[in-house]
């Protein structure tokens, strides 16, 4: 029952189609960026009100890892960039490489996020739970509280975007996407990414480097 | 422009988008004291500015597109600036 | 009791009453042509009645926008009137009499500084100004005098202020108008405005334990305050005589006077704002004592200070 | 640049209603009519409950002491009829039934731009409908609907993480509504629809969606961060952990603000066709109602901080948004006036829906100056969290979208169902309506000056008779909402069938058959004049 016609429904021709999905996801990411917005105000007034406790209580966040997420991050990105090239051009196989080893890169994010997390909670920086916390007072606990928060809602998103990812990549390679009819698929797809991306270059700085 | 064309104007951006994290790297061990905010977050602006032109093609974009790229960014910054105001206004003016 | 009009206890009151009744004037001037216009258009030009329809204009700038200036000019004027008495009302006089609250999951604590403590109700002088120095031990509660005319929330972690004058005695309503839990409308008393002479002898016989600042100074000793913070001792700490007040540099290069808030958060919360110089070394009180101690102790920390009380301990 | 011409199949010609009787059919329909239909049968159900949560607070303040309920009853009562009315009935209301119905009729269209995400957006309504029945069922919640921190991280006994997990999905609802409804309004305008063709209903649509997808996230954002700080401990609201409680409060209310015109804004878009349709005349200045919507969605993102004069924000920011809240009044009053304007010289019809639209128009006024009155910072002292505030915002929300709501129901009835109802009931219904409203409701601005908190059920013996008053007048209202259900669903079975064009009105949608075939145009439209465009100077007989 559902023909080509079918598919395009409202929309008459395949372009005008296109041209609202793409515009439709831009506006889902004026969302996204307003979900993530009010943390970053809060962090920045945080680095106002408390550029002391900022600096002292970022010193036990492991900058390495975090320049080395930023970088898988960044990789990523170009990675799903190149997909959606080849996924304007047809070329199947390009599409599935890119977004697998996309998808791959994220899952590697995810693990080293996780080793951070391990490291903090042996410090005894997690709040409720894990041995006592180095740092007193309230500021440096409030910067890890919003450390916390931020990054695990961040992680939320790359793992979304991770499945996403896998998901078109596997529907590109066995042809249930055909290609270059659907590439507005894998686009779709690569601008949640690129998001969520963004968001992770604007978090790195306000949180990693206040020391 | 070709597809080899665009592949390697995308190889080029990653490029200096990797400079950049080097960059804002080095930029914590530079005495730089309170501009450090400041300029490790117009370096970020400069990535994400990068990302959204060329990896989220917003270069051929339509301005209806770009326009709805750019609102909730637009409405965050005032967001921010204010906030930042208030909150060093209420630091100097103690 | 009139029972369209709440009582008055103060000349600020009166002001809000002109306010509301010229506003509402003001409201009644511009929802007035609505209502009657839409009446008589329904009724002149109903459906099928004779009526003189031609020549009929579908938009013209000059009328849209006299409409829309108008209305707010004719409103910015309150407002200004408005914003100028509540920024008044912000900073209290000098010499206003300094009742502490503290606020609590379902009832109202006021200690006066000659020591009298009460639960829930509020005796003031007439006449003479008030100043109640606020915080609460849990969650945002809010002080309201209808009487007055006047509110303030008030918050866990931060002192808020409100000063009145009430200038006819009599008894009125103390209410808590932030929703606080289960017995937040129980959470209230009387706010009686007592003549000078009945206030004085209040005072006199009502419960009397040392006054606020001499509870201070034995919680001070209890605590063992002295051993870091008096003149001989061994550790580093800075000297609390004549702090109050002052203008204290911090470690990361802000100066910020001693207020009773910098003075609080120093006891319940010692790193954030470190004095310069000094180690970050001070324990947090904040599970060892209650609001109303900490009260205490700044009360006696403020009454430390050289210029009003000479020579203290 | 239109299409080859499609024969038309007969199946095209049948009614959306009939396009298919199974369930499956209707609950996996992603016909943008039939998913208006389940979200008027959903939100007439939570209307229900959040009415249930009224008539018990009306009734236990009909005596000064607690008799009907305990405190602990009334706290979580009121709660609920804040958190079911706003989130679950008001919010979705006119955008999700009337939005989802008219938008594609009125510029022309099939369908809206993603008829998929149409359907995914009511499932995951309902899926926050469950969750809000679950709370409601495990006993509650007592924080009030605006769950103020600290009260609602560390001192609330009820269920708080359900009611936030509730609202937080109803939240994304919304925000793919809004998506659609902009990307529609963008690429699926017919050829001649011009912007300034547009219906002003759609012109106010589109100033909602903007609001909803750009200020929601931030109420789900507030909603992560309670469940973070209950859960895990990460004391972002907590003062002793280093949060500040103001924080939760500027977030919730740079959401919640925009969130009140998210719900008059669609009553206006409403009202600006009754009044246009009763008048049979054309709007008076088209372009400044429709910039008017457009600068209440933008100036409405700064005045927030209206909420919080008394809350313990800095003097001088409460000075900057009290101004603030004058300039977002001017559209309002530039909106009323060009409605009553539209009414001189008009052939004004009293048929129901328009009833209701100057019952609207009256209500907003005085809830509109109201709201000015509390922006005055002097008396905002006095009369913050008093019954005045609790009149003035019924006013809005009640006697301004819910009389809008059944002014859109009864103007707009016979389209979506193909049949009329009885006129002489409509009439009463509205009449009694606004009635029961105002008795309900005025005596509350006086209890509120009179200094009676809002949220309180115990108050001194002297309050009585005006809350009596305000009781009976609740009664009179609850009779009047059952009324239209009444007589609407008889009208199912015995209505006699509705013409295309009852009212006469103008508009695409009233160019189609009653009710509209599945893919509402046979041919694409192609719209040459401009909107309203009520030149024939027919004088109309009576009816």
């Amino acid at each position: 029952m559902s023909t080509a016609a079918e598919r395009l429904e409202p929309f008459d021709l395949r372009s005008q189609k296109r041209r609202a999905d793409r515009f439709g996801m831009f506006v889902f990411l004026a969302s996204e960026i307003m979900l993530f917005g009010p943390l970053f105000v809060a962090m920045a007034v945080y680095r106002v009100l408390h550029p002391q406790a900022a600096a002292e209580t970022a010193r036990h966040l492991n900058l390495w890892l975090g320049a080395a997420n930023t970088a898988l991050l960044l990789t990523s990105s170009l990675l799903v960039a190149l997909a959606v090239l080849a996924g304007q051009n047809g070329r199947r196989r390009g599409v599935a490489a890119c977004l697998l080893t996309a998808a791959l890169l994220g899952v590697a994010f995810l693990v080293v996020k996780g080793v951070e997390y391990q490291a903090e909670y042996v410090e005894g920086l997690m709040p409720k739970i894990g041995p006592p916390s180095p740092i007193a007072g309230r500021a440096p606990t409030l910067f890890m509280s919003l450390y916390f928060v931020s990054t695990a809602l961040h992680a939320v998103h790359v793992t979304v975007g991770a499945l996403l990812l896998a998901g078109t990549g596997v529907g590109a390679w066995s042809r249930r996407l055909p290609l270059p009819k659907r590439a507005m698929t894998v686009e779709v797809v690569g601008l949640y990414w690129h998001l969520v991306d963004v968001i992770w270059v604007f978090l790195f700085p306000l949180l990693y480097l206040a020391r | 422009m070709t597809m080899g064309a665009q592949v390697r104007n995308r190889l080029i951006v990653w490029v200096a988008l990797m400079a950049l994290l080097a960059l804002t790297v080095a930029l914590t061990f530079a005495p730089l004291g309170g501009f450090r905010l400041a300029a490790s977050l117009a370096i970020a602006t400069a990535k994400a500015a990068l990302i959204y032109w060329v990896f989220m093609d917003l270069r051929t974009a339509d301005g209806l597109t770009r326009i709805a790229a750019l609102c909730a960014l637009a409405l965050l910054a005032i967001l921010v600036l204010l906030a930042v105001i208030d909150a060093a206004v209420r630091v100097s003016g103690g | 009791m009139n029972p369209f009009w709440p009582e008055r206890a103060s000349v600020y009151a009166g002001h809000i009453d002109l306010l509301m009744w010229a506003f509402t004037g003001v409201v009644a001037l511009l929802a007035g042509p609505v209502f009657l216009l839409i009446l008589w258009f329904a009724i002149k030009y109903r459906r099928g009645q004779a009526a003189d329809r031609e020549h009929v204009i579908d938009q013209s700038m000059w009328i849209e926008v006299s409409w829309a200036v108008i209305p707010f000019v004719l409103t910015v004027g309150f407002f200004v009137y408005a914003a100028w008495i509540f920024v008044g009302l912000q900073r209290a006089p000098a010499d206003a009499l300094t009742i502490d609250v503290v606020a609590k999951q379902w009832m109202w604590k006021f200690q006066h500084p000659e020591g009298q403590r009460e639960i829930d109700d509020l005796h003031v002088p007439v006449d003479q100004p008030v100043k109640l120095v606020m915080t609460s031990q849990d969650v945002i509660h809010s002080l309201y005098l209808p009487a007055l005319r006047i509110k303030q929330d008030v918050l866990p972690g931060r002192y808020t202020s409100l000063w009145f004058k009430a200038d006819r005695p009599g008894t009125y309503r103390v209410i808590c108008s932030q929703f606080c839990g289960l017995d937040h409308s129980v959470m209230g008393g009387r706010f009686i405005v007592m003549r000078q002479a009945d206030y004085a002898r209040w005072l006199a016989t009502s419960q009397v334990d040392a006054s606020l600042a001499g509870q201070g100074k034995a919680l001070y000793a209890r605590l063992g305050c002295g051993g870091c913070h008096d003149a001989r001792s061994a550790v580093r700490a800075p000297s609390l005589v004549g702090l109050a007040g002052q203008a204290t540099p911090l470690q990361d290069g802000r100066v910020v006077t001693a207020d009773a808030q910098y003075l609080r958060d120093s006891v319940m919360a010692p790193n954030r704002d470190v004095a310069a110089g000094y180690p970050a070394a001070m324990p947090t009180y904040a599970n060892l004592i209650g609001e109303d101690q900490v009260t205490a102790l700044v009360a006696y920390l403020q009454s430390l200070a050289p210029a009003r009380s000479g020579a203290a301990s | 640049m239109s299409p080859v011409h499609r024969p038309e199949t007969v199946e095209e010609q049948q009614s959306y209603l009939r396009a298919g009787h199974s369930l499956r059919s209707w609950l996996f329909s992603t016909d943008h009519k039939r998913i208006a239909l389940l979200y008027l049968i959903s939100i007439s159900a939570f209307f229900f409950v959040g009415a249930l949560a009224a008539a018990a607070i009306r009734l236990e303040l009909v005596t000064p002491q607690t008799d009907f309920l305990t405190r602990e009853g009334y706290n979580r009562a009121f709660t609920i009829h804040g958190i079911v009315m706003v989130w679950f009935f008001l919010i979705p209301s006119i955008p999700a039934v009337f939005g989802n119905f008219l938008i594609p009729l009125m510029i022309g269209a099939k369908d809206l731009a993603f008829p998929k995400l149409n359907l995914l957006s009511w499932y995951i309504y309902v899926l926050g409908g469950i969750f809000v029945l679950y709370t409601l069922a495990v006993g509650g919640v007592d924080t009030g609907w605006t769950l103020y921190t600290p009260l609602s991280t560390q001192f609330a006994n009820g269920h708080v993480l359900t009611i936030a997990a509730a609202i937080f999905i109803v939240g994304f609802s919304s925000i793919l509504t809004g998506l659609n409804f902009i990307v529609t309004i963008h690429t699926l305008r017919a050829p001649g629809m011009t912007w300034g063709r547009l219906p002003l209903f759609v012109w106010s649509h589109y100033a909602t969606s903007v609001i909803l997808v750009l200020a929601t996230p931030v109420l789900a954002l507030a909603l992560v961060l309670i469940a973070a700080e209950r859960l895990f401990g990460l004391g972002v609201f907590d003062p002793k952990l280093g949060g500040d409680p103001l924080l939760f409060q500027n977030l919730f209310w740079f959401y919640s603000h925009p969130a009140v015109y998210i719900m008059v804004l669609p009553a206006m878009g409403v009202v600006s066709e009754l009044v246009t349709a009763a008048a049979h005349k054309r709007i008076f200045g088209y372009v400044f109602v429709a910039a008017s919507s457009i600068a209440i969605a933008g100036v409405g993102f700064v005045v927030w901080g209206h909420h919080m004069f008394v809350a313990g924000q800095s003097p001088y920011a409460s000075v900057v948004f009290s101004f603030l809240s004058l300039v977002v009044a001017v559209p309002s009053a530039i909106k009323v006036y060009n409605w009553t304007a539209t009414l001189y010289k008009g052939d004004i019809s009293l048929d129901p829906p328009f009833l209701f639209a100057m019952g609207f128009i009256g209500l907003f006024v005085i809830g509109g100056l109201t709201g000015l009155m509390l922006a005055m910072l002097a008396v905002d002292a006095h009369v913050h969290d008093t019954t005045f505030v609790v009149a003035h915002f019924h006013y809005i929300m009640v006697g301004g979208a819910v009389t809008a709501f059944f002014g859109a129901l009864h103007f707009w009835w016979p389209k979506i169902t193909g049949r009329m109802y009885n006129l002489v009931w409509g009439r009463i219904a509205a009449a009694l309506i606004f009635l029961g409203f105002n008795l309900t409701f005025f005596p509350q601005f006086v209890l509120g000056y009179l200094g009676m908190p809002r949220r309180y059920p115990v108050y001194p013996p002297q309050f009585q008779w005006l809350h009596d008053l305000s009781s009976a007048g609740a009664s009179i209202l609850g009779v009047a909402y059952a009324l239209p259900l009444v007589y609407l669903v008889w009208s199912l079975r015995r209505g006699p069938p509705a013409p295309a064009n009852p009212w006469e009105a103008f508009g695409l949608e009233w160019t189609v058959p009653s009710p509209p075939p599945k893919h509402n145009f046979d041919t694409p439209p192609v719209v040459t004049g401009p909107a309203y465009d009520y030149r024939l100077k027919t004088v109309r007989k009576r009816r």
